[in-house]
């Protein structure tokens, strides 16, 4: 057991993955002898070499072509992409080439690379550093999307998804980047593609991932203490959608809100409002109930707490749950 | 193109069959392996016709030909050693052909039964890529790869490998060719980037992509550039063979410009008259990458009319095995694919799958 | 009136927007001489001239950012990208730079540009031919997105989107461009953002738009055979959503279901399904039901038809809804 | 960086404050006029220095020094007619400053408070655009918008237009960027790349980028590149004048590499201790763009020292007025982003800003 922030679990997780595969390659802008920007890489390159722990040309495209090159080649490259608005020179790579090619190779080709991207607001940025892209990943078939919330799923889930033979696009919540927790370096992880009921509840189901499950409890927190009784899940991954262990949730409850930063339209919400309802038609006591960024681009940071979601918007989705 | 005339380009044999010498570069294979160049451009613009026909009788979606870079590909193709891999774009008939590759595999894509219809690890031919450009950074990581595992600068001819890349003169307008430009540049990778210009992006001239000649562009990167004549099966052999070789003792990464002319449409989709005149169709039949090499057996190696009338007859046999091998390709069916989507399948898929298999199996019991 | 294929009205409205703007232009690959791969653009560059109809070099980021560029001169571009499964290389441009100009210079700069995509599939291609990538722009506020169904739709959609001073992404249904219709050249067009009830019924409400409607028109004359009525709606506009005229409908039908080629895991599907539940909550007799393609890479043409939901995956829905 | 001594390289004035003459440029104006710039590089890096201090002091989240490419951002920015367009990259505050635009408004920039805080019509200075090299395809556009307005090649001073676009050597390796090489030249564009080669991005050197000098790029795509000392206000100034001539009478692009220095970190988050040498530090210490200037003026101009402190003073004088604009400024509201990402607002999002109103108010109520 260790306390680790979210950081050095995950520079602790990349570290065994270079050490248990020689195969495994991180490549990247400034994740050298910078160590990243945020320092998620620091001393790798220095114990790895330069070969393993690579300082890319300036281009997303070029970083996450190459790397599917050196996937077809046998390797497990880890890419990082600097900030969540730096993806999409990229994306062609990810959903046309990445995606596919396990499909059009007929599982030739396997592509076991991992995109690493810090994602997310609340840490006062200027534009294109705030942003939550999950959706656009998670229509696309072919990827496997997960995200951690905490240190010790960020160490072991890092782990995973480069032990992954699917290309997975790894979220981290920068703004949790630097909240410590116990981190048990050898224990036996949770599978992957696994969503886990952080706090038990009895009245309303919450759904979150990533930088939103501590908002989350710390509005269950706050029901609680007015007799309201939230179910916490954090879901992990996002695509595949792990639905058994939210369906028995809302079973149990009947009321479901969903939390996420990303903008509302068509946001991960719509998936799993679709889903739910279609699963548990006759269980619900009220539609499932949307918290999310509004449907206007990241504003400027100094307004970005009242643009994301937070414990008061919960709390009034949860009572206008309970309202129906 | 006309008027290009005065741009340096490497040639060996001139239009006309004649040898001819340059500085650099020379072709030291024997007339029995021209014979054997021709004997390959001959059979696969016959299958090239073939796929042609087939596609005119409904039998396939779409056929993007090879006509006129029959050399082109021939001559870069017979100069792969086995650790050369190659990433084509899509319209490589003579480079798979030349690596082993059936060409009902390539046809079969074309009647989109299946998107990847050959191994390419065993044949080191790698997948077709259809979107223009993106597999250039995917052959750049490949040699980057073959470079960490050791297998460049060994100075040891079983071991030292390369990639090349073959992509048009309408690719070169990309942001990833040029990104792929960036990244072997900077890393020295074992790649040779085979530009085929074929003067021609579907209607659109090579003037619309490009004021200069396409091969000037590599300097800009750090690296090599150099204009061969396309339809020149000996010069474009002689300049492949010596990139190759440069990629695999570690001098990184060349840019070939092979300098031809798509004879055909774009694809069978494509209507050439509306944007381009028969003169210069003319213009470019007198340089056929073909009838070069025959004159040139002909009048000076001593190849006899039996020689050009066998291989007319065994072009035929091997279209019409061709054919029949298309139309007896088996149809794909739905319930794989849903096995292809990941390596590990996930639960959401599994179902999708289930539900449709049974609702399919709903139908059949109607039957 | 005349009786015009989607291509030809496509054609007509580009024309009447050349004509009466001078500022209009239209840039893409093969637009001007061959007239687009689809012949959207015939004539268009020998009337009006290169420089207002561009062979753009091969480039889609380039071709889209170039045209905001000329946006922010006060042109209004006309992107053609030559398929669907070719905007990648331009989604970058797209979401980071045309999507959020608007907000981000205050409404200073607007930029009315349009980008027009053939998209989906049932025509037999290759590869990348027969994609559907409305949900990655519908997610993406700034943007507009809009999708006609039939020739005099499209005849005037054009028109309003190239008038907008909105960015629209406009979505052509590849395998209806030969079908023909009465477009009337002279009329009053319907508001662009506007939904349309194009057979009213009772007992479902379809929602549909581009290529599926004529296929869910099929399935309701078919479902009207066996007693069953459908009302089909064609949404015509995917951000925003014309949602008055969804919700009025369920609220008389109590069922929905929605039908799409893209695929169902995020797809517009999922939001519709999120919003009419909440905004009819006590009025559904069952749950909004998707017919979509499955979450897999298009798949092979030879095997698109079982791909593609068919007038019998509608009508299984519809019964699936009514056995609520 | 050491060792480039010998790569063709425009300079007018040595590091030392020594004019030399060029073949083929020469710096035309008055002592006068060099004594402005270097009051523009002395208020510049003044303010400079105060956006660094606001930062430190948490009035800021972010600030990009421009410290040491002052020269290359004067230079170029004052060789500006009023219909030069400039589309900036997130570093230009000398630009910004040759260009009129209030420095209090580009700090609001990094104060998160605005994304857009000046008029880009009304300066001809575009907006930032921190998605690295994104803006040199709206550059490229907005150029060849001039053309079609008839603004170039007139042989009218009044009429004739140009956009200069700014970038830095790490930007180079980005496809949009050879993207708009490729459509600017396709189009002879009437613009001017202006690349800031600072050794650095972030902290990865240029030759990660490229192995050989930036300028070289452009001629492979069919338009003249330059290297000029970017440290020399004189001799950016001189090629800068050229170039934007070539663009407004019709003749195309120029890429201008100005060989300049990152002297500070990246940003305020950077911490180039981690990844660079104090040595290269002292290195181009030595060249600074300023103190040339300086000494040029003291030794060969007749300027005293009388003049310097007043300029000093000056400055002080300036960035406490900035200091004070910037703590003035009014903070944004949420409400008003509502109405801001459409010029046609949406039903859904006027109903979004709705219901936020109300959720807002409901908290007002409360207190
Ligand atoms: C990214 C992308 N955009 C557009 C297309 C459509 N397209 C297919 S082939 C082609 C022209 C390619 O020209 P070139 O690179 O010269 O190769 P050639 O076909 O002449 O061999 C185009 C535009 C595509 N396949 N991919
Ligand atoms: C597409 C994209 N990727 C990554 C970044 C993060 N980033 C910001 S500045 C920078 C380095 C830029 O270097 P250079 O182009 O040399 O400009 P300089 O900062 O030196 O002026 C990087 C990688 C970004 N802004 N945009
Ligand atoms: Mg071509
Ligand atoms: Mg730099």
């Amino acid at each position: 057991m260790s306390n680790l922030t979210l950081v050095k679990a995950l520079n602790a997780g990349l570290r065994r993955a270079l050490e248990s595969d020689p195969k495994v390659l991180l490549a990247g802008l400034d994740i050298g002898k910078l160590g990243g920007v945020f320092r998620v890489t620091e001393g790798l390159q220095k114990d790895f070499g330069e070969h393993r722990v690579m300082d890319s040309p300036l281009a997303e495209s070029g970083i996450i072509g190459t790397a599917i090159g050196m996937a077809m080649r046998g390797y497990r490259p880890v890419c990082e992409i600097q900030f969540d608005g730096f993806v999409y020179p990229g994306y062609d790579q990810i959903v046309t080439q990445l995606a596919k090619l396990h499909a059009r190779s007929k599982g030739l080709l396997k592509v076991p690379l991992v995109i690493r991207i810090p994602y997310g607001g609340g840490i006062g940025a200027v534009e294109h550093h705030s942003e939550s892209p999950e959706a656009y990943f998670s229509h696309t078939p072919g990827l496997k999307v997960v995200t951690p919330s905490n240190a010790n799923d960020a160490y072991w889930m890092i782990q995973q998804a480069v032990a992954s033979d699917d290309p997975v696009i790894f979220l981290e919540p920068k703004r949790r980047y630097h909240d410590k927790a116990e981190v048990d370096l050898d224990g036996e992880p949770m599978p992957l593609h696994r969503a886990k009921v952080v706090r038990e509840g009895t009245d309303v189901t919450v759904l979150a991932y990533g930088p939103m499950v501590k908002t989350c409890l710390d509005a269950a927190a706050a029901a609680a203490e007015e007799g309201t009784s939230l179910e916490v899940i954090d879901l992990r991954t996002l695509s595949p959608l792990d639905m058994g262990t939210v369906i028995s949730s809302v079973e149990r409850t009947g009321r479901v809100v969903v939390v996420h930063e990303a903008h509302l339209n068509l946001g991960m919400g719509a998936e799993l409002a679709a889903r739910i309802t279609e699963q548990c038609f006759y269980g619900l006591e009220a539609p499932v109930l949307r918290v999310a960024g509004y449907d206007m681009p990241y504003p400027p940071s100094r307004v970005e707490e009242e643009y994301l979601p937070d414990l008061d918007r919960i709390l009034d989705a949860v009572d206008r749950s309970l309202a129906y | 193109m006309v008027g290009n005339e005065s741009v340096p380009t490497v040639q060996l044999l001139t239009p006309e069959g004649e040898r001819v010498e340059h500085p650099d570069y020379e072709f030291t294979g024997s007339d029995e392996t021209i014979a054997g160049f021709l004997r390959d451009m001959v059979l696969v613009r016959r299958i090239d016709n073939e796929a042609h026909a087939l596609q005119r009788q409904g039998q396939l979606g779409l056929w993007p030909s090879l006509q006129g870079q029959e050399a082109a590909q021939i001559g870069s193709g017979r100069a792969f050693g086995k650790n050369d891999y190659a990433f084509p774009s899509y319209r490589e008939l003579g480079v798979a052909w030349a690596k082993g590759v059936p060409p009902v595999n390539l046809i079969s894509l074309f009647r989109s039964v299946d998107m990847s219809p050959w191994d390419v690890n065993e044949t080191t031919f790698h997948m077709y890529t259809l979107v223009i450009g993106s597999h250039t950074l995917h052959a750049t990581g490949y040699a980057m790869g073959l470079e960490m595992d050791g297998l460049v600068g060994n100075n040891d001819p079983e071991r030292d490998s390369s990639v090349t890349c073959y992509f048009g003169d309408g690719a070169t307008s990309q942001g990833d060719v040029n990104e792929a430009f960036v990244f072997a540049s900077s890393y020295n990778a074992p790649i040779v980037f085979f530009l085929q210009n074929n003067q021609w992006a579907i209607s659109e001239p090579i003037t619309r992509q490009s004021r200069i000649p396409l091969y000037e562009r590599a300097k800009g990167f750090g690296f090599p550039g150099i204009r061969v004549d396309g339809n020149d099966v000996l010069a474009v052999h002689a300049v492949t063979t010596e990139a190759l070789e440069r990629a695999r003792s570690g001098n990184g990464p060349t840019l070939i410009e092979a300098f031809t002319y798509r004879m055909g449409a774009h694809t069978t989709s494509d209507d050439p008259t509306k944007y381009r005149l028969d003169d210069e169709l003319e213009y470019w039949r007198l340089k056929d990458p073909i009838e070069r090499v025959a004159a040139y057996l002909r009048r000076h190696a001593g190849y006899g009319e039996q020689f050009f009338t066998d291989l007319a007859a065994e072009a035929d046999e091997v279209a019409a095995e061709v054919r029949s091998q298309v139309l007896a390709l088996p149809e794909p069916s739905l319930a794989e694919q849903f096995d292809l989507t990941y390596a590990e399948q996930t639960p959401y898929l599994a179902e999708q799958k289930q539900a449709y298999l049974e609702y399919a199996a709903s139908f059949e019991e109607e039957r």
